[in-house]
């Protein structure tokens, strides 16, 4: 019973450790020290972004924005990231905010107009391309300060600055969601939103504060990229959002709402981190490494499942 | 299937060399993106030439999905299993710039190829064309047929593609000069034939039927969506149309007279060159700085002899 | 005496896409006293309580609270206030515990502003504890029996320590043994002059508890009137229209072949060597307390869940079950206790509802439905068992609980089944629609088919049942016969303290 | 009370008109019959592809890998679709077998894996798109015989050949949603799965079918693009399934099941057509294009909602 409930609880988690061991003995490079580093700076950005859509996912919502807004601050951020322009925290204010405020209008739509998170945030991916294109000309926008640059570059008692900032928001969000208030209103709005109402609950209130978190976490994102290529680019990170959500999805939260973790979410990341550094360490041929890739995607989670379903065969 | 599978067979061979033999030196090849037809005419090139040195060497190629974030992790990827050279298609020139120093740091030579990366002198060589330079053939080619005035419509590529930028950059230099010249239109057919061929199609539906004296694709594949929805409104024979890259259909279009303009670049000379500028270069044996292979402007009656270029299958 | 009200709604109208649910509606709740709020299922009664909660806003009317005028704009407004509520449609969250269920909305926090889960805990530990509810705080809703999760909302509606508590429903999941429990509960909330709106449709319950009562039919306030100047059959009366004539009309049918047998039927966790026989014609009751493993048993014989072990035979016929499509070809049927999640299609309609388990019978041809047929036998059935909808095509959504219930009947009936499984048939009903509904058992059970029906309220075991079987933790404890059984023996089997095969 | 209930029931439709209306005033060109018929044709692939999803998302689910078996099976279907190779049935059949058998895997992975829908199609995705590269070498298929290429090119009676078979496709999956015994199965399990389980509805042979179906479809659309555009592309029809989800979703179909129209979905994909089609036609700068893609796909949504609203202030 009580291993039963391990199993259930960490089962992705396990299958995460069990590719790990598989993927070090498949190649020496693996378990390297450098190469750990890699794979988690590799993450990082999608993984901050997952852990905002992960509270969007949650509260039974969507986004799928991500993509867009982070290429959109990003170009924000860069263009106010030159040398000698403004002190560093300047561009990382302004990205930041674009992205909470980005997530607010879509938070409002869908709140105010009562459009489903799907179309609303559909409407923000086409409209914020649109706009990061407008913004550029359609061109990417390099030439950065160094403390700008330090942000997706730098190292900390050798360990990349970005790889802070991933463990940072992990727990900020992690703490938000189960040792705050706004966060037991988010599950409860995601599990059942008529109790949560009749609870007493702000639900307005508490949406906008989760799509605009989630806006502030790809604005996040998007600086980090930014910072990281070298330059602020309108057409960067599209497709990040499937990745953030398959993120989020892989690591258990629920696309019906109310239950996931953004712990969860990390090891989702991780899973799809692995799997796309593994396949390159083995030198698998790109096209094999796409089919290999759905496979392995789907066969992490079906082990993960085969696990749960013997925890709990009533279990409909 | 018969669209065969080498890479396939390449893919696990790659595999069994790495478990079985550490002996052989490994040069990582970053393509820009596989999925790109272009790209994988380079590859094709690499590949062959590759072929040649297959006791010595084992080549790693991966896909950088035109994502200069995924091309630094791959970067990253191959410093950390410590390749002997690596050979950079780059999916964004200023996006590289991270990408160039990171490798240039961990003291791997770095060869470039098709596409200039933001910091040239950094390479160790690099080898291919000036994308700019194909805009201008192509609209100067454009403009010739024109006569020098004319109105016309621009397909871009994937907005902030390098080649998108570069290309378009080349088109205005030329533009530039020629005052009777206007341009119409212009939108992404995000370098395929669907979106190319809808847009057209849009077009063609409006004011600017009657307008549009030719059509200026950032690539064939744009191009010959839009010659089919020329083709379909009857109007081929008033409408010029041209591309790049020269790939065999085009090439087919150009002979049989349906586009005008198409501008041809080595793709597989390219690869060559830079896989055997990669093994030189993990040799020792000194390179040139630079190894240009410029763009051509391919006439209708040049068309068999660039399509005699592709490996026949 | 103004002062006397702790609640005063007037003139309260509320239209749902041009229908009146509530037309000039009045309710008067005295301090310190039970009001209970009776009417027939789609009377209004809930629409009245959540225009009281904030959920929905009236069209007109006046809301005094303690003799002030209020307007609620959500829940939340009642709640500070002091009103408080049981939902009928239980409102819990089901990923998240006991503990953040009742604290939902105002949890404790520490200094440091952070959600105290200790604190939770501890006081959710500490309320169940006085509340006689054997529930542990970190257990997750949905691993709650619904009878369970009732006993939760009771309890998070009383840990607000409202002045006003509403309860809409309360013991339609619950046994005597609980709803005995409560009552003594509202009796020292009473004490305390805490007032109590009490919605049931279980009169006994009602003359049991209330001091005043209230009712309404078709939106229109009717009636309030002291407890004590009134009997059951003067409420049925008012909430009816018209005279009811018996509770539970129970014909007498013959009883012939057995037509359903099981033995030894085994589920490793639920239940163990259930064996019993069903005849023609019989009605078979089973009694027991909630958990007893009674639903379960039949979810298995249904195809619903894996047996480990056991036979079932059919007209003297082994059989084996794998699916209720199995089930269904054996001719059984089963309405099962949860109408929401596992009996309707809400968003679908009254139509779609009804034929989609006889769909083979309305075909043209293999495949193509034939929507006239369907059209036609439908409304037949909303006819014959008197269901209100305006149309067949309605959303199931929008009717209320009764007619809803009559909806699944019909839909099982269209099945044209002979062994027929009732769990908790008259769950959240109305006495008419209930009468309609024992009536009809009725006159299956004449027309030769074979029910079983679980049921927690024991007036109904006992008027409706030729025979009545008994479950304690998952195995039969005793038999009865009709002339035998009486309250006190079944509580006897059904707690355990007799043993008899 | 009966206008409202036309103005809920028909809201996007009439949200459609208006746009037609809006398009017509400001470009004389819209209304020509040349290019309705133009419109018609670009929508027919995603349009065919959605009502696949349609049936997907009503059944509860959701289909991510739309794209990749266009792609898929528009190279397969090519590569048997040269001169006087095989008679034009051959293709056809091999590419909508290929489709719906990967619809089939699809579902199996779903119903017996216990795999949310997600996760297996975006598995599905990933590898099908390997498949597409792998079997052509990242290089497109082309030269097609006469009666291929007629599929996507060939007019009757001066109407394109495709909007035919997007009619047919609408009918019969029309038909099928509203006139079988499987249709209404799809609904119900949609609605409320563990009712449809109790009411004795065979839950994985219908969803196996609904997933086959959509693949199917998306096998067809395939055949259609490959020969539209004279290429078995294995990039082409990237992001389509976005699209097709959308223009389901835009029509009315609830992304939690059990709600939904394929008729609907037609609409949808008009409304995004249209838009496309009309922005083009007054030559709107490309960035803008999506700027204001976004703003009025949400728009529409919102005008639709707008009107339900006034219907049923309480419809939560
Ligand atoms: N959200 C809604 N939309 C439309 N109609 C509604 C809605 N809620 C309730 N109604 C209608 O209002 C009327 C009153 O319903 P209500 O739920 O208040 O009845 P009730 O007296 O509580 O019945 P029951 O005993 O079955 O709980 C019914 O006709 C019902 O169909
Ligand atoms: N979803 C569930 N998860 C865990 N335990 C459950 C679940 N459903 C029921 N149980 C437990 O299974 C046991 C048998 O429950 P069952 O519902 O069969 O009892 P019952 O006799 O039908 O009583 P009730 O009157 O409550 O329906 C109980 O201990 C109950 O708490
Ligand atoms: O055809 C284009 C090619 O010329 C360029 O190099 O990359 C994008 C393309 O698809
Ligand atoms: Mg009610
Ligand atoms: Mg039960």
């Amino acid at each position: 019973m009580n291993y039963r409930h391990i199993l259930s609880r960490y089962g992705i988690t396990i299958v995460f450790v069990a590719m790990v061991i598989v993927a070090s003995i498949l190649s020496p490079y693996f378990l390297q020290l450098g190469n750990i580093i890699n794979v988690l700076r590799q993450i990082t950005i999608i993984a901050i972004a997952g852990f905002g859509v992960t509270f969007i996912i949650i509260s039974g919502g969507i986004d799928l924005a991500i993509g867009s807004i982070i290429a959109l601050t990003g170009v924000i951020a860069a263009s106010f990231a030159h040398p000698n322009q403004f002190p560093v925290i300047v561009p990382i204010l302004i990205g930041l905010l674009v992205g909470a405020l980005t997530g607010l209008i879509s938070g409002s739509i869908i709140v105010f107009g009562k459009i489903p998170p799907f179309i609303a945030t559909l409407g923000m991916m086409i409209s914020a391309r649109g706009l990061a294109l407008i913004y550029t000309e359609g061109k990417p926008i390099t030439n950065f300060s160094k403390s700008f640059d330090f942000i997706g570059e730098g190292l900390v008692f050798n360990i990349p600055f970005m790889i802070y900032i991933l463990l940072i928001t992990l727990c900020v969000s992690h703490f938000i969601l189960r040792h705050t208030k706004i966060g037991k209103y988010i599950y409860a709005i995601g599990g059942n939103e008529q109790a949560a109402i009749v609870s007493g609950i702000n639900v307005t209130k508490t949406l906008l504060f989760v799509y605009s978190y989630g806006g502030l976490l790809s604005g996040l994102s998007g600086i980090l990229l930014a910072s990281r290529i070298s330059a602020g680019h309108p057409t960067a990170a599209v497709g990040y959002e499937l990745d953030a959500i398959a993120s989020a999805v892989i690591g258990g939260t629920s696309l019906s709402g109310g239950i996931g973790t953004v712990w969860g979410t990390l090891i989702g990341a991780l899973i799809i981190g692995v799997l796309n550094n593994i396949l390159d360490l083995l030198h698998v041929s790109a096209y094999w490494q796409q089919v290999l890739k759905g496979v392995i995607i789907v066969g992490a989670i079906l082990l993960d499942r085969i696990k749960t379903l013997n925890t709990n065969e009533d279990g409909r | 299937g018969k669209g065969s599978n080498t890479a396939d067979k390449e893919g696990s061979k790659n595999t069994n060399a790495t478990t079985t033999s550490t002996k052989k030196k490994v040069i990582g090849v970053m393509i820009g993106d596989m999925s790109n037809q272009f790209q994988s005419y380079i590859m094709d090139g690499m590949k062959a030439e590759a072929k040649k040195y297959e006791d010595e060497f084992e080549f790693v190629f991966v896909d950088g999905k035109f994502d200069s974030n995924v091309q630094l992790s791959q970067a990253e990827n191959f410093i950390s299993q410590k390749v002997n050279a690596i050979v950079l298609i780059p999916g964004d020139k200023e996006g590289s710039k991270p990408i160039v120093d990171r490798i240039v740091k961990a003291g791997i030579p770095l060869i470039g190829c098709n596409t200039k990366v933001a910091d040239m002198e950094k390479l160790t060589t690099y080898v291919g064309s000036d994308t700019i330079q194909s805009g201008e053939l192509l609209m100067q080619g454009i403009a010739d047929k024109l006569g020098g005035k004319g109105n016309i419509v621009e397909l871009q590529g994937f907005y902030g593609h390098e080649p998108q930028i570069e290309r378009h950059k080349g088109i205005q230099n030329i533009l530039s000069k020629y005052s009777n010249i206007k341009v119409l239109a212009e939108n992404t057919g995000k370098w395929n034939r669907a979106e190319g061929m809808a847009v057209m199609e849009n077009w063609l539906k409006s004011d600017l039927k009657d307008k549009i004296n030719a059509v200026v694709a950032h690539n064939d594949e744009m191009a010959i969506g839009a010659m089919k929805a020329v083709e379909a409104v009857g109007l081929l024979d008033k409408i010029i149309i041209g591309g790049i890259d020269a790939t065999p259909e085009m090439l087919k279009y150009l002979k049989e007279g349906k586009v005008e303009v198409t501008v041809f670049q080595d793709a597989v000379g390219q690869g060559k060159k830079a896989i055997e500028c990669a093994v030189k270069a993990v040799k020792g044996e000194k390179l040139e700085k630079e190894y240009m292979i410029p763009y051509e402007l391919v006439k209708p009656e040049d068309a068999d002899k660039y399509l005699a270029k592709y490996p026949t299958k | 005496m103004q002062e006397n009200y702790i609640l005063e709604m007037e003139n309260i109208t509320k239209t749902f896409s041009g229908v009146k649910a509530l037309n000039n509606v009045k309710l008067k709740v005295k301090k310190g006293t039970v009001h209970a709020l009776v009417g027939e299922n789609g009377a209004g009664k809930s629409t009245l309580m959540k225009i009281l909660m904030g959920i929905y806003k009236p069209d007109s009317g006046i809301i005094k609270f303690k003799g002030k005028e209020v307007s609620f704009q959500s829940p939340r407004d009642s709640l500070n206030l002091g009103i408080s509520m049981i939902h009928q449609e239980l409102c819990l969250i089901p990923y998240m515990t006991v503990a953040e269920n009742i604290y939902l909305g105002r949890e404790p926090l520490s200094s440091t502003g952070w959600v105290n889960e200790k604190i939770m805990f501890q006081n959710t530990k500490n309320l169940l504890d006085s509340l006689d509810i054997p529930i542990e705080p970190t257990v997750k809703i949905n691993e709650l029996s619904i009878a369970n999760r009732q006993l939760i909302e009771i309890a998070k509606a009383i840990s607000y320590n409202a002045e006003l508590i509403i309860m809409d429903e309360p013991t339609s999941a619950i046994t005597d043994r609980e709803v005995n429990n409560l009552f003594k509960i509202i009796r020292t909330l009473i004490v305390k002059g805490i007032s109590i709106i009490y919605i049931s449709h279980k009169l006994n319950e009602i003359f049991e508890i209330a001091d005043e009562i209230t009712v309404l039919r078709d939106g229109q306030y009717i009636k309030t009137d002291s407890i004590k100047n009134l009997n059951k059959e003067m409420v049925i009366e008012m909430m009816v229209g018209r005279e009811l004539k018996q509770l539970f009309p129970k014909k007498e049918a013959k009883i012939t072949d057995i037509i359903l047998e099981v033995k030894n039927l085994t589920h490793k966790r639920k239940f163990k060597n259930i064996s019993f026989k069903l005849r023609k014609g019989e009605i078979l009751g089973v009694a027991g307390l909630m958990g007893a493993g009674r639903t379960e048993l039949m979810e298995s014989i249904f195809g619903l869940r894996k047996l480990d072990e056991g036979e079932i035979y059919i007209n003297g016929k082994k059989v084996e079950i794998k699916s209720p499509k199995d089930a269904i070809k054996n001719k059984i049927a089963f309405l099962t206790e949860d109408r929401k999640r596992t009996g309707l299609f809400l968003e679908h309609s009254v139509e779609d509802n009804m034929i989609i388990s006889s769909l083979k019978n309305y075909l043209k041809g293999k495949i193509i439905v034939d929507h006239k047929k369907i059209k036609n036998i439908c409304k037949k059935y909303i006819e014959q068992l008197k269901i209100k909808t305006p149309n067949e095509q309605q959303i199931v959504k929008k009717l209320s609980g009764g007619n809803q219930q009559k909806i699944l009947i019909a839909k099982w009936l269209l099945t044209e089944p002979d062994i027929f499984i009732l769990d908790e048939p008259t769950r959240g009903i109305d006495v008419g629609a209930k009468a309609e509904i024992h009536s009809l058992m009725s006159t299956l059970a004449q027309e030769g088919k074979a029910i079983i029906m679980i049921s927690s309220e024991l007036p109904e075991i006992l008027g409706m049942s030729d025979r009545i079987i008994v479950m304690h933790e998952g195995r039969i404890t005793g038999e009865l016969s009709r002339d035998e059984a009486n309250q006190d023996l079944i509580m006897k089997y059904a707690t355990g303290m007799f043993f008899k095969n």
